[in-house]
């Protein structure tokens, strides 16, 4: 029963999506593909509340003779959860698109792609082998790159999309390599077969090295963050399921399945460690600086990824599972919320909007309950997920331990100005533009998911208190709703960022931040890397195209020239009279005479 | 050096120098009649060797019938019957191979056999070799009939136009 | 003296048709029907003894024996004999329009037969001299019967080169006499004990086969072809890129592998220079061809090549007769779709090349264009695929087949058996560059063969007017022949391989 | 007696007959040439008679006049076609007959 | 069943012949598009009744061996098995796709039933290569397909026709007659043509094997194409007419790499384990280059051509790999590319049809006015570019774990970032063709037809299936793949 509930939650959006893609009604569509994520939902909720033991089960798919794959479900704590976020946040995602994309006439085709995404991450999340898991990894990524290059309006978007796919493509070629290693030396890819294989050290360290590259390019970790938050051109709803809950967080998921093979690699975590540090400070210091909302709730998403990477990197996988989970829950909110203000301003830029506060109660308590948990303060959940993680971090207490630790901390000093500052400058005061004088709520498609998502942004966290819910989370969740007086320190640090913040906006000088342009622009790594990587390969591809049409094909050309030629010459030797006929004959049975004399000679 | 080697070497003196002036000399008509000189010193030579048969049949056809056939087409050719100094191309092909040729072949010879001394073949094989060709090489023989009909045939065919205009 | 009537028949019947035919063309003077039949007659006659024989035992039959035999049949000799009657009723076949006095042409024909038949069965060299200058010399006459002035200069060509090349062989075969001692194959081989007269032998030998290679137009002895086949009546072309050629090859075949074997290294040693020089100026000057017959001269220059290459491994005597059939076969299709699809235009047209004596232009002038009685250019193939789809596609067949591919599956097996034969005796790198040549070769091939398809350029009224009947059945049979024998090749391979 | 004397001969008759034929432009001049160098293969197998020691006697006086024979067919069908020539031509001038041909 | 194998092979070339002779153009391409699936049905056929395995390397489910010419070892020995099965009914397939096409639209609309006839003789090879368990007859089929081919090329092309198809022609020629040479040392070393015997008992020595096997490679190479042997297929394929590219894309290139596996490492497999590393290396430059010269690549359907080189590439390391993975790898590639790079040609040919141009600097903005077509070409392209879930996914992530199991690090990661140009590339092809506004060049497109929508949907599906169920193509090949990797594994 639990395998069927959880081979259904991908099966149903799938199907949805196939047929879909041939719709061209938007209702029907929209019916469908509500339906359908609902089913899964209502699956995902079905076996979380059926849950007793993990279990896993499959088929062979495909026989390469000394290795097989097998497409297969493997359920266990995280996965229901995941699989219950997943849900939620895809039907509120459903739900909201219907009406934010009320006059696209290419609505269908979307919705089918919202549908083969969810079909994608659930997935990623149930499958019980390792290619099956690639198979929906990089289904994700193609979802993402179609629906971010949507709107057709946007110039920026197909670049954006390509980007965003090429970025964590590259990625995936580690994740392959890694998957190649560890199966092969596994035997098989059943995860389950692969957790249980007795590694050499190397080859673990070699594999989980090569799957943290995956990784960094799924979850936006440096230095293969780049591509989020120009991906901010897609439509909002798709930033808040794609970009912010779900598939960004689905290398995290990842890592945490396979925690007990990076737990052997010391040396992997300890390169986690530092890329989630830098990873987490980059994030925040980039949001302090975007003038577009979207993009700073990128940049926080980037540096919130940054916090549960740093968990994992800290050996407390179940922390950064929570930290995945209210994150998902805040930042779609968030993500949605924006929507609304953008929809009712009719631009990103903060600076078009301001004193919203009246004009969409709604929206602001929203947006207020999320900024509050992204900024950890009690009680919502970003505090209580936030604080684990530091603890963990704490107790690690080694070199990775306390670069996590005082990475984290000083992220939540930023986190706060940041948070403070955008919901200063968007909600309170004076409206800055007509626009936002004339601001409205949306209609209730669009209001009510934020309004559902606002629920577990400000409760998730007491979730941490409840026993079976932290076993759930799998290992390493110790530290999961147990509050020690070490968090001072980072509230301390949070409210200070909220101060500064404030005092800033009081003297009307909240966008001047030190250094501006330089963190607007993230520290120019989008130009290092064109410079490094981009503008080079494309040369090479041109210097490659040149020889390949000059030097390969010229050789073969040469030859047909140069036979034609020496024909020309041969035919000229016989544009004579007939004598020469005659004095080839003899002299040619001359010669050969003669060869045949000298042959003799030297036998 | 006997009587015989003597005699043989005139008569080669003879057949080569000759030979040299047919392909050298400027009248055409005068290069038919030293090719008969070469070609009836060369019958000596048969004789020397013991082939009277050939000898005979070598001045019958050859003196008798081949040079005036040549004789006749220099004639028909319109061809000067004075000297004329357009009968020669480029000699350095002709020099070179032909020399080469023969100083090889003679070489290749003197190298073979050296001074070997042979006893003087007896004379009077006619009949042997006439009844060799009727009974060994009959079948040649036939065909060499065949042959020379086509040759007729081919040689009339080809020198009367009206022929081909008949239909 | 024993002599086996038996194994004389075909000849017997090849003579019989020369001398029938010039009673027939005295009994009914302009009749060419009854002419061209009676020689057809005799030729088939000829073919079926010959066939006959091939297939009536085992065991060779002998001729003119004393101490040796001058006349050998066995199973491939009779097999020959048959191949020459074929190609010369085909050649007859496709003569029926051909502006020659007919009478002549079928006698010369049958002379040309009788000498071919001869030679298939000759066992010593002096028959074999004779006949193969049986075989060549009635052509010189044929070959001159065009009456334009490029047929007499294609005439006098073919004379002087072919004499000189006979000259050539001829003193080979004395050189070889006077080492040896003996004419007679199986004789001279057990002779040639001295050593201080092996140079002659050597040299004979060597002379002999380039003499020879005259025939198969191996190169440097190769300059005549072009020009000779493309001044040539076209049937008499065909009969010279084919019979003539087979000729040449079954002389070197016996010359080389029965007379000889006492000198087989410096025999090998002559052909392989001959078969790469051949093969490969054979293709690279095929490649600058306009006309159509100077094409098919230079390719079959090339195809050559290949069959000496074949000769020059041991026993590759079979793999090269095997190879010559075959090619014969595709060529002489090739030569009937060009006949078929070149018609003489009406005999009026004759007076306007027919130059009359006296007045004569001194420099070589080109053929009166507006009579069609030669291959022609490419050029002038344009559209015939739409006009005449039959012809165009037998011609396809062979060209296909020459160049080795399907349809023309003969061609192919026939590459297969000399590749491999040359395999087999560890003799790759030949074996390579015998391949590469042949890719060379389908260069121009495939341009004859696109030539037909293109479309005719507007402007010259390009008309595909039906062949003679004779002509047509004989195109049609003889591209039968050739695809037949692509499906069914092992005949020839075990009629070649017989003794 | 010595019969490489003959055989020496041979070989001379023969060079100046290939030099004839390379030598010479009128096409009778020409079939002369020949006529010499068959003169000299003539000689060689007359000549090989005296030193071989035959299988069957003679041979190559037989072949000899298988030879003449032939050169005489050789020499009517070429001198016919050289005529032939001559008057298509007006010339016999074997340089003027060229391989090539222009389409 | 054998008169089943038979049928494959006569069914098409009657239905050439039929409408050939057939006087009306239409009455012929019908009656050949009807031979045409009569083949496939009795391709498809071939599955069932198998017999048991005999051998445990080559152990046909059907075969029919009749002595043809002896003297040559040439015997008609036809056989199908699981490595083979999928290629003959790919083959079938496409042959019928293109045939149906060829109902309604002809380039310039010239003799049609002659392009149907060629088609028809073109399976006739191609298949009769497939199922050829002697090497001569091999050979035969393998050269069958030349003319053909050159006549689809230099009869329907496009502007350049004739110098490409010479070209073609004339280049893949000189690859045969290297294989010639290669399968006739084979032949007179081991002294049979018998592929069953040859693979079940090779009696080649060491060196005759080694070389064999670089005759045979190279051979192989030229069809399949090998960089650096690959230059015939741009422009093959930028001037072939759109059926021509896909049979030449979809079945033709497969003639090399089946061969490879079957005939290179079944017959010489000391010789292959020998020179495979110089293969992998070529197989990984092949990638690479195919990848950069796309990324650099202009017109549309030449671009699709050096993915080609590409993806064959991948094929081809699999097989240099001597791996089971390797293998089975392979040979889903093979198919994979076939059908999804015979999609991308179809829907190029559409393109260029209806823009009048190849162009991807004058095309744009396709999905503004032709949103089907720019779906599909989206989907082909997604598919192509490997993405798991589709069919192009299975060979070429597998070749990479392949090469991993080899041990050769090296190749796997060059080749997995061969993968990712491949992404790029295509990625780029859609954001210059769909996205972006139109072009003036794709306004005003004339609609798609249903016969041009029945052509392509069997192959989205086909896609589609291959990718999820990739047991459809993997499980026949599973026991021969075993006996072969068993061969080239015996030290």
């Amino acid at each position: 029963m639990n395998v069927a509930l959880a081979a259904a939650m991908p099966l149903a959006p799938l199907a949805a999506a196939l047929v879909g893609f041939l719709l061209r009604s938007r209702r029907s569509a929209a019916a469908l593909a509500i339906t359908a994520t609902s089913a899964a939902l209502l699956a995902a909720v079905i076996l979380a509340l059926r849950f007793d033991k993990p279990v896993s089960d499959g088929y062979r798919a495909a026989d390469f003779v000394d290795l097989t794959v097998e497409f297969g479900v493997r359920v266990n704590g995280p996965t229901t959860l995941m699989a219950l976020a997943v849900g939620a946040v895809a039907l509120a995602v459903q739900v909201y698109s219907v009406t934010y994309l009320r006059d696209d006439d290419r609505y269908a085709p979307y919705a089918a792609q919202v549908s083969l995404f969810t079909a994608a991450m659930m997935t990623v999340v149930v499958a019980s082998d390792l290619v099956q898991l690639l198979i929906g990894w990089e289904v994700m990524g193609i979802c993402s790159y179609l629906l971010i290059g949507h709107d057709r309006r946007l110039p920026e978007a197909p670049r954006a999309a390509v980007k965003a796919f090429l970025v964590t493509r590259v990625g995936d070629v580690g994740f392959l390599l890694g998957i190649a290693v560890l199966g092969y030396h596994a035997g098989t890819f059943r995860i389950d077969d692969v957790l249980a294989h007795d590694y050499t050290g190397a080859q673990l360290t070699a594999a989980c090295l090569l799957l943290l590259a995956g990784v960094a390019g799924k979850s936006a970790q440096f230095p293969l963050h780049t591509w989020l938050p120009d991906a901010m051109a897609g439509p909002t709803p798709i930033s808040a399921l794609i970009h912010a809950a779900t598939m960004v967080a689905a290398g995290v998921y990842v890592v945490t399945q396979l925690f007990p093979l990076f737990a052997q690699a010391p040396a992997a975590l300890t390169v986690l460690a530092v890329m989630a540090a830098i990873t987490m400070l980059l994030g925040a210091l980039a949001a302090m600086a975007q003038a577009d909302i979207k993009r700073v709730l990128a940049w926080s998403t980037v540096s919130q990824l940054g916090y549960m990477t740093g968990a994992l990197a800290v050996k407390a996988p179940g922390t950064a599972m929570f930290h995945l989970l209210t994150h998902a829950a805040f930042k779609a909110l968030l993500f949605l919320a924006a929507g609304a203000v953008i929809h009712a301003v009719g631009s990103n830029l903060i600076s078009v909007t301001g004193g919203l506060r009246r004009s969409m109660p709604a929206t602001f308590a929203a947006t207020t309950i999320g900024l509050a948990a992204l900024a950890g303060l009690p009680p919502f959940s970003g505090f209580w997920s936030k604080e684990a993680i530091l603890a963990a971090a704490m107790d690690e207490g080694t070199g990775p331990g306390w670069l996590v630790y005082v990475a984290g901390a000083a992220t939540v000093a930023l986190t706060g100005w940041y948070a403070t500052s955008l919901w200063l400058q968007v909600f309170l005061g004076r409206p800055r533009s007509p626009a936002a004088d004339h601001a409205h709520e949306p209609g209730p498609a669009m209001r009510y998911p934020v309004l559902l998502l606002a629920v577990p942004a400000a409760l998730l966290g007491f979730a941490g208190l409840a026993g079976g819910f932290v076993d759930r989370l799998g290992p390493g969740a110790e530290e999961v709703g147990h509050l020690s007086a070490a968090l001072v320190v980072p509230l301390g640090l949070a409210l200070a960022g909220a101060a500064v913040a404030w005092v800033m906006w009081r003297r009307g000088r909240a966008a001047d931040v030190p250094a501006r342009a330089l963190l607007a622009d993230a520290f120019h790594l989008d130009a290092v890397q064109a410079a490094v990587v981009s503008r080079p390969v494309s040369a090479l591809a041109g210097a490659v195209r040149r020889a390949d049409e000059t030097a390969v094909d010229g050789a073969v050309l040469g030859t047909g020239a140069a036979a034609l030629r020496s024909g020309t010459v041969l035919a000229g030797a016989h544009r004579a009279a007939l004598p020469r006929a005659a004095g080839a004959a003899l002299g040619g049975a001359l010669l050969l005479g003669l060869a045949a004399i000298l042959l003799e000679w030297v036998r | 050096m006997t009587v015989a080697d003597a005699l043989m070497l005139a008569l080669g003196v003879i057949a080569v120098g000759a030979g040299a002036l047919v392909v050298t000399s400027t009248h055409l008509v005068r290069a038919g009649f030293y090719l008969v000189v070469s070609l009836g010193a060369t019958a000596g030579l048969y004789l020397m060797l013991g082939a009277e048969l050939v000898a005979w049949v070598q001045v019958l056809l050859y003196v008798g019938a081949v040079v005036i056939l040549l004789l006749f087409a220099v004639m028909l050719t319109r061809a000067p019957i004075g000297a004329s100094d357009d009968l020669d191309r480029p000699r350095w092909p002709g020099v070179l191979i032909g020399g080469g040729a023969g100083l090889g072949l003679a070489a290749l010879f003197v190298a073979a056999y050296g001074w070997m001394k042979v006893p003087r073949p007896p004379s009077g094989t006619a009949e042997r070799l006439g009844e060799q060709i009727f009974s060994v090489w009959v079948l040649p023989f036939e065909v060499v009939g065949v042959l020379l009909l086509a040759a007729l045939v081919g040689a009339i065919v080809v020198s009367r136009p009206d022929i081909g205009a008949r239909r | 003296m024993r002599i086996d009537h038996v194994a004389l028949l075909p000849g017997y019947a090849a003579a019989t048709t020369a001398v029938l035919v010039l009673v027939l063309d005295l009994l009914f003077p302009g009749r060419r029907g009854v002419v061209l039949a009676g020689a057809a007659v005799g030729a088939a006659a000829t073919a079926a003894l010959a066939f006959g024989l091939a297939l009536s035992g085992d065991e060779a039959r002998f001729a003119f024996c004393g101490s040796a035999c001058s006349f050998t049949v066995d199973g491939r000799a009779a097999a020959l004999m048959g191949v020459f009657a074929l190609v010369t009723l085909g050649v007859l076949g496709l003569s029926a329009t051909t502006r020659a006095p007919m009478g002549e042409h079928c006698f010369l024909l049958a002379c040309s037969m009788t000498g071919g038949v001869v030679l298939a069965g000759a066992a010593d060299l002096i028959t074999l001299i004779v006949a193969l200058e049986t075989l060549t010399l009635p052509l010189y006459v044929l070959v001159g019967l065009r009456r334009t002035l490029v047929s007499a200069d294609a005439a006098v060509t073919f004379l002087v080169v072919s004499v000189v090349a006979t000259a050539v062989s001829l003193l080979g075969a004395g050189l070889l006499y006077a080492s040896t001692g003996a004419v007679h194959f199986g004789q001279m081989n057990a002779a040639a004990k001295d050593p201080s007269l092996r140079p002659l032998a050597v040299v004979g030998c060597v002379l002999l086969l380039g003499g020879l290679g005259f025939k198969v137009a191996a190169v440097p002895l190769h300059a005549w072809a072009p020009p000779t086949y493309d001044g040539a009546p076209l049937p008499v072309a065909a009969y010279l890129s084919t019979a003539s050629k087979l000729g040449g090859v079954v002389a070197l075949v016996y010359v080389s592998v029965e007379a000889v074997p006492f000198e087989h290294d410096v025999a090998v040693a002559a052909l392989v220079v001959l078969a790469l020089l051949t093969m490969t100026v054979g293709n690279l000057v095929a490649l600058r061809q306009r006309r159509m017959v100077r094409l098919l001269a230079w390719s079959s220059i090339a195809q050559a090549g290949y069959i000496l290459a074949a000769l020059a491994v041991p026993d590759g005597g079979a793999t090269a007769l095997t190879y010559a059939v075959f090619f014969v076969a595709l060529e002489l299709a090739a030569f009937a779709a060009v006949v078929a699809l070149r018609t003489p235009a009406p005999v009026e047209a004759d007076a306007r090349v027919l130059v009359p004596a006296g007045g004569a232009p001194a420099v070589p002038a080109a053929p009166a264009p507006q009579v069609i009685d030669d291959g022609g250019t490419l050029a002038d193939y344009a559209g015939a695929a739409r006009g005449a789809p039959w012809r165009s596609a037998a011609l396809v067949l062979a060209l296909a087949g020459l160049a080795g591919l399907p349809p023309g599956i003969a061609g192919l097996f026939a590459k297969v058996a000399v590749v491999r034969s040359l395999v087999d005796s560890d003799a790759t790198w030949l074996a390579v560059i015998v391949a590469l040549n042949a890719v060379v070769g389908l260069a121009y091939y495939v341009r004859a063969g696109a030539g037909l398809f293109a479309p005719a350029e507007p402007g010259t009224p390009v008309r595909w007017p039906r062949p003679h009947w004779t002509i047509a059945v004989t195109t049609a049979l003889i591209a039968l022949v050739a695809l037949v024998i692509g499906f069914a090749p092992q005949i020839v391979f075990d009629a070649a391989a017989a003794r | 007696m010595h019969p490489v004397i003959a055989y020496v001969i041979a070989a001379l008759l023969v060079g100046l007959g290939v030099y004839g034929i390379l030598a010479r432009r009128n096409a009778i001049l020409v079939l002369m040439a020949v006529e010499l160098l068959l003169n000299g293969v003539n000689l060689v197998l007359v000549a090989a008679d005296t030193t071989v020691k035959a299988a069957l006697p003679a041979t190559g006086q037989a072949f000899a006049l298988f030879v003449i024979v032939l050169a005489a067919a050789e020499i009517g069908v070429g001198l016919a076609i050289v005529l032939q020539l001559y008057r298509m031509r007006r010339s016999v001038a074997v340089d003027e007959v060229p391989l090539e041909r222009v389409p | 069943m054998n008169a089943v194998l038979v049928a494959v092979l006569v069914i098409p070339a009657l239905g050439a012949l039929a409408s050939v002779v057939i006087r009306s153009d239409r009455a012929g391409r019908v009656a050949g598009t009807v031979a045409a699936a009569l083949s496939l049905v009795a391709a498809a056929l071939l599955a069932v009744d198998r017999a048991p395995a005999t051998g445990d390397r080559l152990s046909p489910w059907h075969q029919v061996d009749v002595a043809w010419v002896p003297a040559v070892q040439l015997r008609f020995h036809v056989g199908v098995d699981g490595v083979s099965y999928p290629l003959v009914v790919l083959t079938a397939l496409l042959t019928l796709l293109c045939c149906l096409y060829s109902l309604w639209q002809v380039p310039g609309e010239r003799n049609g039933r002659q392009l149907v006839a060629l088609l028809l003789v073109v399976e006739v090879g191609i298949v009769g290569v497939f199922l050829a368990l002697d090497l001569i007859l091999f050979f035969v089929f393998f050269e069958l397909v030349l003319l053909p081919m050159y006549a689809i090329i230099a009869g329907w092309g496009g502007p350049e026709r004739r110098a490409a198809a010479r070209k073609f022609v004339l280049y893949t020629l000189f690859g045969s007659v290297i294989l010639l040479v290669g399968l006739l040392v084979v032949v007179t070393g081991a002294n049979t043509a018998d592929l069953v015997t040859l693979t079940e008992s090779s009696t080649l020595g060491a060196n005759a094997q080694r070389i064999a096997f670089v005759l045979l490679a190279v051979g192989f190479a030229v069809k399949s194409p090998l960089w650096p042997l690959h230059t015939w297929l741009p422009d093959a394929h930028t001037e072939a007419p759109t059926v021509g590219s896909v049979i030449l894309a979809g079945v033709l290139l497969k003639m090399g790499t089946y061969g490879l596996l079957r005939i290179g490492v079944g017959v010489a497999p000391d010789g292959a384990r020998w020179a495979s590393p110089v293969l992998a290396g070529l197989a990984v430059a092949a990638i690479l280059v195919g990848g950069l010269v796309c990324l650099a690549q202009t017109e549309l359907k030449r671009l699709i051509a050096y993915s080609s080189v590409g993806h064959m590439g991948f094929v081809l390391l699999g097989i240099a790999t001597l791996t089971t993975t390797g293998f089975q790898a392979a040979l889903i590639g093979n198919l994979a590319h076939g059908v999804i790079t015979g999609l991308l040609f179809f829907l190029a040919g559409a393109i260029k049809d209806r823009a009048h141009t190849g162009d991807l600097g004058q095309l744009g903005g396709l999905r503004e006015t032709a949103p089907v077509l720019a779906g599909l070409l989206g989907f082909a392209a997604i598919a192509s570019l490997g993405l798991p879930g589709l069919a192009g996914f299975w060979g070429e992530a597998f070749a990479v774990v392949a090469a991993v199991q080899r041990g050769w690090p090296v190749a796997a990661v060059l080749a997995a970032l061969g993968g990712a140009l491949a992404a790029a590339y295509f990625l780029r092809l859609l954001r210059r063709a769909t996205h972006g506004s139109a072009a003036p060049a794709v306004v005003g497109l004339s609609p798609l037809r249903r016969y041009e929508l029945a052509a392509w949907v069997p192959l989205v599906l086909l896609a589609i299936a291959l990718g999820l169920v990739p047991a459809l193509a993997l499980t026949p090949s599973a026991h021969p793949v075993r006996g072969l990797t068993a061969v080239t594994h015996a030290d």
